[in-house]
């Protein structure tokens, strides 16, 4: 093999490293590895004076391989590929040694942690002499994309795309547009007409001749990669009959939503058993169509807001649902509105009142003589008839917190306000998509503060409701956000194929196409003329099941060869 | 002083190297003993890696997936699920004993499950002692 | 066993002058600040929240009102002017109302214009008492002398019978207050010994208000100490030497200094008080309920008509001085008869027996708390104590 | 055509529209059968207005007002009850449109036109489309305005950058963690700040402002000032030498004042533009003319520091303007109760997120402040040493200056999350530190924020409901006294180190920067966005956005959410010309028009 000129750099970290591994040391007993040209170490190697010193290094060393020791790949590989780039050295020939996250941040043993980090560090170094130069490769961005969900997020995200003058499909599983919000009469915390929005925004897709609307639709298939997506949408007929349709389309924003909790699964709470017990959705209803009664038809005296239902508790949801308490203040209001002389009681756990204007939204409730209530979020009020000698219908126990006592709460009807679930097709939709979803089946973003709107599967975003709870104008940024990404990606036209995928060695490949049905993403066509297997790049996502497979060793997964994790396992056990 | 094994692990890189760098960032300690391998999925991991690792003087090797269903790729790690069993049969069959290999789900979430797993793993392979038949898997598994 | 909520006792009170209960979010801001309040009597939130969730029950057995001064410290740094110090005073309304078995004090705080109405109608009923005893008995040119038109002997007696009767009242009441808190209270268990303990509390109390003087600032105590100190200064000269003070035209120094000094104490309690609350600058002058002017307005025109009797009287002018005697006797009487057991004034027995109850009370708690066994120790001390 | 009621009447009491004009406008409309004037928070007699509707032969009512949903429900039921269909009763939102400005009544009548017609008011509100700049101005360097930079440069349009201070990065820059995940800021902001630095379509201008505003949306002319930095950012390599010789040390503000830094500086290490900046107000040879000192400029290597720099201001054309402006920490000193500033070790939550910053004056150790000389001004100063005593207890305060009017009425969004982040830390480095949090109401609202407070319970922080009335000195120990309410008692914890999450205010030049760029402010001060739902990060005056917490107090991924969307409008104006110009612009009865013509397109 020929020789090489590796660069190590050690990265303290401030203090984060070097606290627990010893840095010169890692340095000293690597700079005598063969082909080790210099090893240093600094401060913050990520920093722009460290990226810098990589830079430079590689040129005034001839360096032809760079190993970082330092954080986690998952951190800051990018960085200090483009480093490399800067020094004017391919990329790929940069190999980073984890000795923050899997090192000095989970032992603290000095000594042990030194002698770890200096195996990880001669891993990294005997692996990137493995490592060859790859180019990435161009595809097409196709200016198309894909909307799914017509609610609020959905219909703005289509919106922004469409009127920059890009095709949008939007698919809508039911038969109209704005999703739950549709279901709302005002919104909190100023008690502006949700119907109104909703009018604004469907209008104007209904108007935009670049959206494709598409009802009654659902997302059956996806194939491709980003900027090359191919979605198969089904369209159900009147008849139960349904056309299918493919399209192109180059990104995907999934914005499908939330469900309601379903409030009859707390029992004591009598959905669905005492008459009027309503869930939230349930009042909106009442509020648009002008009938806040009971179910005979009376005007509630006492009426009962709880909280929190389905939502901050151990035994349905640990989340809070983020909206409901601002929604449960604008009941009050307008109960007041519509009935001046009834009493409302407020059973709260704590006040989320943290938007913009909604303190004072808070304290404007207070002021209208609502009651608020506190309970634990760990115990429940419990709901029963009332005896026929008192004035209310039902009566909700209840430990309350701020004064210690045991009470009884009289009411005519119970608002419970249930909080956000994922939607149950959420699994259905994630499959489709190659998304994640966390323990509660909301999507996973990327990352929640670099990138909250993107995810693991480029080209694919989730907007609004459908990756966590939030409210309208949450929803709405989220939406405008999907979208200032996808205009960034389409005005450049082409996108870029990171040089990491599995390709087929002609010569060994015996055409067995045992790796044609093991690739997810069908990214291995079998070519009947040559009996031989290749790789589509563009659609390999670098997974290595292939190469792992393949009973001829014809397959290189490029950067993960079988050299270099030989390499590396030698590496780490010396 | 007491046997310090050496362990390699095989961790993917979007649910358990993840879940090990979360261990990181919560700071929740475990032993130094294993040497993380990063791939980028459980599928990519060839029996030959383990041996390869067990010849070089790995006392025992962890392989660490996302749990079943959660796969990056899909099904990924049911293709290493699949392909587990019957390496740990070669191995008992060359003297190896079974705690000494091990093939666990973690999530990206499970900082304090990998924690765990790799505490208890080395806590197991010292009991069992340095691999001894480490020279004759030499002369014959290794160089393919 | 659960207590019913009742949301419409906030409207209740808000006759009595809770204007703004319904906005504190019971931050605990108020009772940390308050000097008054501690581990046994947290207040003035709980008491707020009693009251947002009409716990009357427990309202009615709490002393919480009556250990706060009204510094008004509470009220000034409160976050969302909830007025935690008005809703004490009205409070304390409401109680005094609770406390009085005849129902006429829950009518005066209700409407003002019943009270006015029954102090007219007293004022009325004295005036014509007095004007048909002294036409009968004496000359209504004659201030003294045996035909004097209102002899001191004839009003001294007049003084014990309606002092007697008020106190009996006020007894009642104070009966109540006691029966209330602390007997009906199945969280207190007082010990007789403790009643015996405090008893020194009572006089103490009264006559000091040392309590009063924990405030964050001390004027409004000392203003109100010599309110009170001449009040019953007055009271003393009235019930004891009354002859004394009534006889003239000379100046019988000894007992008048007395009362020149009272009455100079009282017009400038009652002034101050009056512009304060015209301002509305200080937090505990800042809201007035109708009773507090009616209080105020009456006292000041008893004192005055005091002081016109006494100049004319000692100005030789007696016609003149009999008939400022009958309008001022026609003033004290419904004053004294309504205020003090029904109104305002009834305080000066609740404040000094919620200090010696408070007493008890705390007695009853601490060996309640060690009877119960290493039961969670007074936070205060023991996290002092850790450090 | 329908027969109309119009109701006005308001929530709240100020207004500048003239209600009279506005009714008498209203009876002139068309379809308009009724106007009636409803006052201040009207009590509405739903009986008796299902009568006259009844007796008007109604078939839609518009409420109009500040806020009208606040009368909705009676409206609605009475619509209901008078046998009317009860979705319409349709509202003109003065407020949510932005009728408070200075043509107040001109919009309400806008707005109250197109209720009468049955179509919402932002549907016909569109002003025509212009020729648009393809630069933008970014005006703040921190996480938003990186973000709202990248996003637009990223689709190869021209931003420049202008940032007030002598480094990107802002407040988060400032950060060990973030919440709820305890990744580290810097390892998060860093790399996206290289980015900023090294994108070919971002120009940078640190030290810099923007003073006027002239043009009109799509074409706006800025004047930015150009503060000297009196170093070549381009030349200087960060070698330190000019702050080793450099004689004048003053407060670190990077370093929240727990720390000095030199006249010539750095603010941090990872700083960009990674170049070195003098401090005017402190550089002896600046103060002195030029007559005293000026070690540094003789000591640097490459000759890089020109003292006698001076302030220069450059014009810029762009189409768009970012505002991202962000925020700063209320002025503790204001809330007395809690002794900042009279007791040392009374800390203010900026200040204690450098202290347990690992590149922080401490090296990441929590300890309390000791005091020391200042051998050069002789005089004795509170420090945060690392060598210093590590509290034996902490507490930490929520919700200082937030959630009472005497200081912010509203809540500051992010300090409940940091407290609990403080806990964690003191719980994590301090094993056996006591900490106590006491809270109002815990705001833990946000993806895994829930957890992240069950996590902190049980990590062993205690946390107290009720707010701190005070911090009190006892024999030398601090005491913080509060009330306990779920225990029922007053509590006074005695802590070595009082933690203060004092709640956020919009940054300084606010005020002048609205007003240069006419955009509104909310009560709070904050900028206002056009339209709280559908339009939160466009404002009143078109071509101007706003991104992150000069909107309002927000946490990091609500921000570069944001800051992401406004990239979206941006993007969208350059490429169509869509969404720009004043709504002003927009005569009355051009609005007339257009909603008649869309009320009727709908039919």
């Amino acid at each position: 093999m020929e020789r090489q000129r590796i660069g190590v750099f050690v990265c303290s970290c401030g203090t984060n490293i070097a606290h627990h591994v010893d840095v010169d040391a890692v340095c000293e007993s690597v700079q005598g590895m063969p082909d080790v040209a210099i090893a240093s170490s600094y401060r913050y190697m990520c920093s722009n004076p460290g990226q810098e010193m990589i830079a430079r290094g590689i040129q005034e060393h001839q360096l032809t391989r760079v190993v970082i020791a330092a954080c986690s790949p998952r951190m800051h590989e990018k960085t200090f590929r483009g480093a490399c780039k800067r020094g004017g050295l391919n990329p790929y020939l940069c190999e980073m040694a984890n000795i923050r996250e899997q090192c000095s941040w989970v032992h603290s043993d000095r000594l042990a942690a030194t002698e770890k980090a200096k195996a990880l560090t001669s891993a990294a170094i005997r692996r990137v002499r493995h490592h060859e130069p790859l180019e990435s490769l161009t595809a097409e961005m196709c200016p198309n994309t894909l909307v799914i969900g017509g609610g609020i997020a959905g219909l703005t995200a289509a919106l922004e795309l469409a009127d920059a003058a890009h095709d949008v499909f939007l698919v809508e599983k039911t038969e109209r547009l704005g999703g739950n919000l549709a279901r709302v009469d005002l919104t909190a915390p100023h008690l502006d007409s949700a119907r109104d929005l909703l009018t604004e925004r469907i209008t104007r897709v209904r108007d935009n001749p670049r959206i494709k609307l598409l009802l009654n639709s659902e997302l059956r298939n996806l194939v491709g990669y980003v900027g090359n997506f191919s979605a198969t949408v089904r369209t159900n007929g009147a008849s139960g009959a349904h056309e299918e349709k493919t399209v192109d389309v180059g990104n995907v924003i999934v914005a499908t939503g939330y469900q309601e909790f379903d409030a009859g699964r707390v029992t004591h709470y009598g959905h669905g058993k005492l008459p009027n017990v309503v869930t939230s959705f349930e009042f909106e209803r009442m509020l648009r169509t002008g009938r806040i009664e009971t179910r005979d038809g009376r005007l509630p005296q006492y009426v009962a807001i709880i909280h929190c239902v389905g939502s901050r508790n151990k035994e349905f949801h640990a989340y809070c649902s983020r909206v409901c308490c601002m929604t449960a203040l604008k009941y009050s209001h307008e109960l007041k509105s519509a009935n001046p002389s009834c009493y409302v009681s407020d059973i709260y756990v704590d006040m989320h009142a943290f938007g913009k204007g909604c303190e004072d939204f808070y304290k404007t409730t207070s002021e209208v003589k609502t009651l608020f209530l506190m309970f634990d979020k760990n115990e429940r009020p419990v709901i029963r008839k009332a005896a026929p000698s008192d004035d209310c219908d039902m009566l909700i126990e209840v430990n309350e917190t701020l004064s210690g006592e045991r009470i009884e709460i009289p009411a005519d009807m119970v608002i419970l306000m249930v909080g956000m679930e994922a939607r149950s097709d959420s699994g259905e939709v994630a499959r489709l998509v190659n998304i994640s979803q966390d323990r509660d089946g909301w999507f996973m973003e990327s990352h929640p503060k670099l990138d909250p709107v993107a995810t693991t599967t480029d080209g694919i975003y989730i907007v609004g409701t459908c990756a966590a709870p939030k409210d309208i104008p949450d929803s709405v940024a989220q939406a405008r956000a999907a979208a200032a990404r996808i205009l960034g990606k389409i005005a450049k036209g082409k996108i870029e194929i990171d040089g990491v995928f599995a390709e087929v060695q002609d010569e060994r490949c015996s055409g067995c196409r045992m790796c044609n049905e093991l690739c997810p993403y069908s990214a291995i066509e079998f070519n009947l003329d040559t009996r031989r297997s290749h790789v589509i790049p563009a659609a390999c996502k670098a997974c290595g099941a292939c190469v792992a497979a393949c009973p001829s060793g014809a397959i290189k997964g490029r950067h993960f060869t079988v050299e270099q994790l030989h390499a590396q396992i030698e590496g780490v056990l010396l | 002083m007491s046997f310090e094994p050496k362990i390699v692990g095989f961790l993917c890189n979007w649910c358990s190297y993840t879940g090990a760098d979360l261990a990181g960032t919560s700071r929740i300690q475990y032993p130094p003993n294993l040497r993380v391998v990063r791939v980028m999925c459980s599928a990519r991991i060839e029996p030959t890696f383990v041996l390869r690792a067990l010849a070089g003087g790995a006392d025992g090797v962890l392989i660490c997936g996302c749990h079943p269903g959660d796969c990056h790729y899909s099904e990924g790690n049911y293709k290493a699920m699949r392909r587990f069993p019957l390496l740990k049969r070669l191995l008992k069959d060359h003297g190896v004993d079974n705690d000494r290999v091990r093939l666990e789900w973690v999530s990206a979430s499970e900082g304090q499950r990998f924690a765990d797993i790799v505490t208890d793993m080395t806590e197991r392979v010292r009991a069992l002692g340095p691999l001894r038949i480490k020279s004759d898997l030499q002369t014959d598994l290794v160089e393919r | 066993m659960a207590i019913r909520v009742n949301p419409k006792l906030i409207d209740e009170l808000a006759t009595y002058g809770a204007a703004d209960v319904q906005n504190c979010y019971h931050c605990g801001n108020c009772s940390a600040v308050c000097a008054h309040s501690d581990d046994t009597f947290v207040f003035p939130r709980k008491p707020m929240r009693l009251l947002q969730m009409g716990l009357e029950k427990r309202i009615e057995a709490s002393l919480d009102p009556w250990l706060c001064y009204y510094c008004g410290q509470c009220s000034t740094q409160c976050p969302r002017g909830a007025e935690p110090g008005e809703t004490m005073m009205s409070l304390r309304r409401w109680l005094t109302s609770r406390y009085d078995f005849t129902g006429i004090s829950r009518l005066f705080y209700v409407s003002w214009k019943a009270e006015v109405g029954a102090l007219v109608l007293v004022a009325v009923l004295t005036c014509v008492g007095f004007l048909t005893y002294g036409f009968l008995n004496g000359n209504i040119a004659h201030y003294d002398g045996p035909t004097a038109f209102l002899p001191s002997s004839v009003v001294h007696v007049f003084d014990w019978v309606m002092a007697v009767a008020l106190s009996l009242l006020l007894l009642i009441n104070a009966g109540r207050m006691w029966w209330f808190t602390t007997v009906k209270n199945p969280r207190i268990r007082p010990r007789l010994a403790s009643y015996l303990k405090a008893l020194y509390l009572l006089p103490l109390q009264f006559l000091t208000q040392k309590e009063y003087a924990r405030c964050e600032s001390r004027r409004p105590w000392a203003i109100h100490l010599s309110l009170m100190l001449s009040y019953v200064t007055m009271l003393i000269l009235i019930m004891f030497f009354l002859k004394q003070i009534q006889e003239g035209p000379a100046i019988a120094w000894p007992f008048h200094a007395f009362g020149y000094v009272a009455t100079a104490g009282l017009l400038f309690g009652v002034i101050h008080a009056m512009r304060g609350r015209i301002a509305r600058k200080e937090p505990h002058l800042k809201h007035s309920h109708e009773s507090d002017w009616i209080f105020l307005v009456m006292l000041l025109v008893v004192t005055l008509t005091g002081v016109v009797q006494h100049v004319l009287h000692r100005s030789g002018l007696e016609l003149a001085a009999n008939i400022a005697y009958v309008v001022h006797l026609s003033l004290v009487v419904p004053m004294l008869m309504l205020e003090v057991p029904f109104g305002k004034w009834s305080h000066l027995a609740y404040r000094p027996l919620a200090a010696f109850l408070a007493a008890i009370h705390r007695d009853a708690l601490v060996s309640q708390r060690t009877s119960t066994a290493n039961g969670e120790p007074g936070s205060t001390s023991r996290a002092l104590a850790a450090a | 055509m329908a027969r109309v009621g119009v109701f006005i009447g308001q929530y709240h009491s100020d207004s500048r529209i003239v209600f009279d004009a506005l009714a008498s406008y209203a009876a002139n409309l068309r379809a308009v059968e009724k106007v009636r004037l409803l006052g201040l928070r009207p009590k509405v007699d739903v009986k008796a207005l299902a009568d006259e509707i009844r007796r008007e032969r109604l078939d839609r009512i518009v409420l109009a007002g500040d806020s009208p949903g606040y009368f909705k429900p009676a409206f609605t039921r009475a619509f209901e009850l008078a046998g009317g269909d009860p979705s319409e009763v349709r509202l003109a939102s003065f407020r949510e449109h932005g009728a408070g400005l200075a043509d107040a009544t001109e919009r309400a009548k806008a707005i109250l036109a197109c209720a009468v017609h049955g179509v919402p008011y932002p549907l016909v509100a569109v002003p025509r489309p212009t020729t648009v700049h393809p630069a933008t101005l970014v005006i703040g360097g921190g996480v938003a305005g990186i973000q709202a930079s990248l996003e637009i440069a990223d689709a190869g349009k021209k931003v420049y950058l202008v940032e007030r201070s002598g480094t990107i990065g802002g407040h988060m820059a400032m950060f060990d963690k973030t919440f709820p995940t305890l990744d580290c800021a810097a390892c998060i902001l860093t790399p996206k700040m290289v980015a900023v630095h090294d994108h070919e379509m971002i120009e940078l201008l640190t030290n810099s402002e923007v003073t006027r505003v002239t043009g009109s949306p799509g074409a706006f002319k800025v004047q930015v000032l150009r503060r000297a930095r009196r170093v070549d950012e381009a030349s200087c390599v960060a070698c330190n030498a000019c702050t080793e010789i450099c004689p004048i040390s003053v407060w670190s503000e990077f370093d929240a004042n727990l720390t000095h830094r030199k006249a010539i500086y750095i603010p941090f290490p990872q700083a960009v533009p990674s170049a070195y900046l003098v401090d005017p107000a402190a550089c002896t040879w600046v103060q002195s003319g030029g007559t005293k000192c000026g070690a540094c400029a003789k000591k640097c290597p490459k000759g890089c520091i020109n003292l006698d720099e001076q302030d220069r201001s450059v014009e810029i054309e762009v189409g768009n303007i970012v505002l991202a402006t962000g925020y700063e920490m209320l002025d503790a000193h204001r809330v007395e109760q809690y002794g900042y500033g009279k007791y040392p070790n009374v800390l203010t939550s900026i200040e204690f997120e450098r202290m347990t910053n690992a590149s922080g004056p401490t090296g990441g150790k929590i300890v309390t402040k000791t005091k020391e000389l200042n051998r050069r001004l002789k005089v004795e100063e509170w420090v945060a040493n690392p060598q210093g005593p590590p509290p034996r207890s902490v507490a930490i305060i929520h919700c200082v200056g937030s959630r009472d009017p005497k200081y912010n009425a509203y809540c500051s969004r992010v300090c409940c999350m940091y407290s609990l982040k403080f806990a964690h830390l003191v719980r994590e480095k301090l094993p056996d530190a006591a900490c106590y949090e006491f809270y109002i109401d815990m705001r833990a609202f946000g993806k895994g924020y829930e957890e992240f407070m069950e996590r902190i319970k049980a990590e062993g922080a205690h946390v107290v409901r009720g707010r701190t009335a005070q911090v009190v000195e006892v024999d030398g120990q601090l005491v913080v006294k509060g009330e306990d309410i779920v225990q029922d008692r007053l509590v006074q914890h005695p802590a070595d180190l009082v933690i203060l999450a004092v709640g956020v205010v919009p940054a300084q030049g606010t005020v002048e920067l609205a007003k240069a760029l006419g955009v509104p402010r909310d009560a709070d001060g904050f900028f206002s966005e056009l339209n709280y739902n559908g339009d939160p990060t466009y404002t009143e005056r078109g071509g101007i956005y706003v991104a992150g917490m000069c909107q309002a107090p927000k946490d990091i991924p609500d921000t570069v959410a944001q800051a992401s969307a406004v990239g979206a409008g941006v993007l969208r104006s350059i490429s169509t010309g869509h969404g720009m110009g004043n709504l002003d612009s927009l005569t009355l009865s051009e609005i007339e028009e257009r909603a008649a013509r869309s009320q009727a397109a709908e039919r």
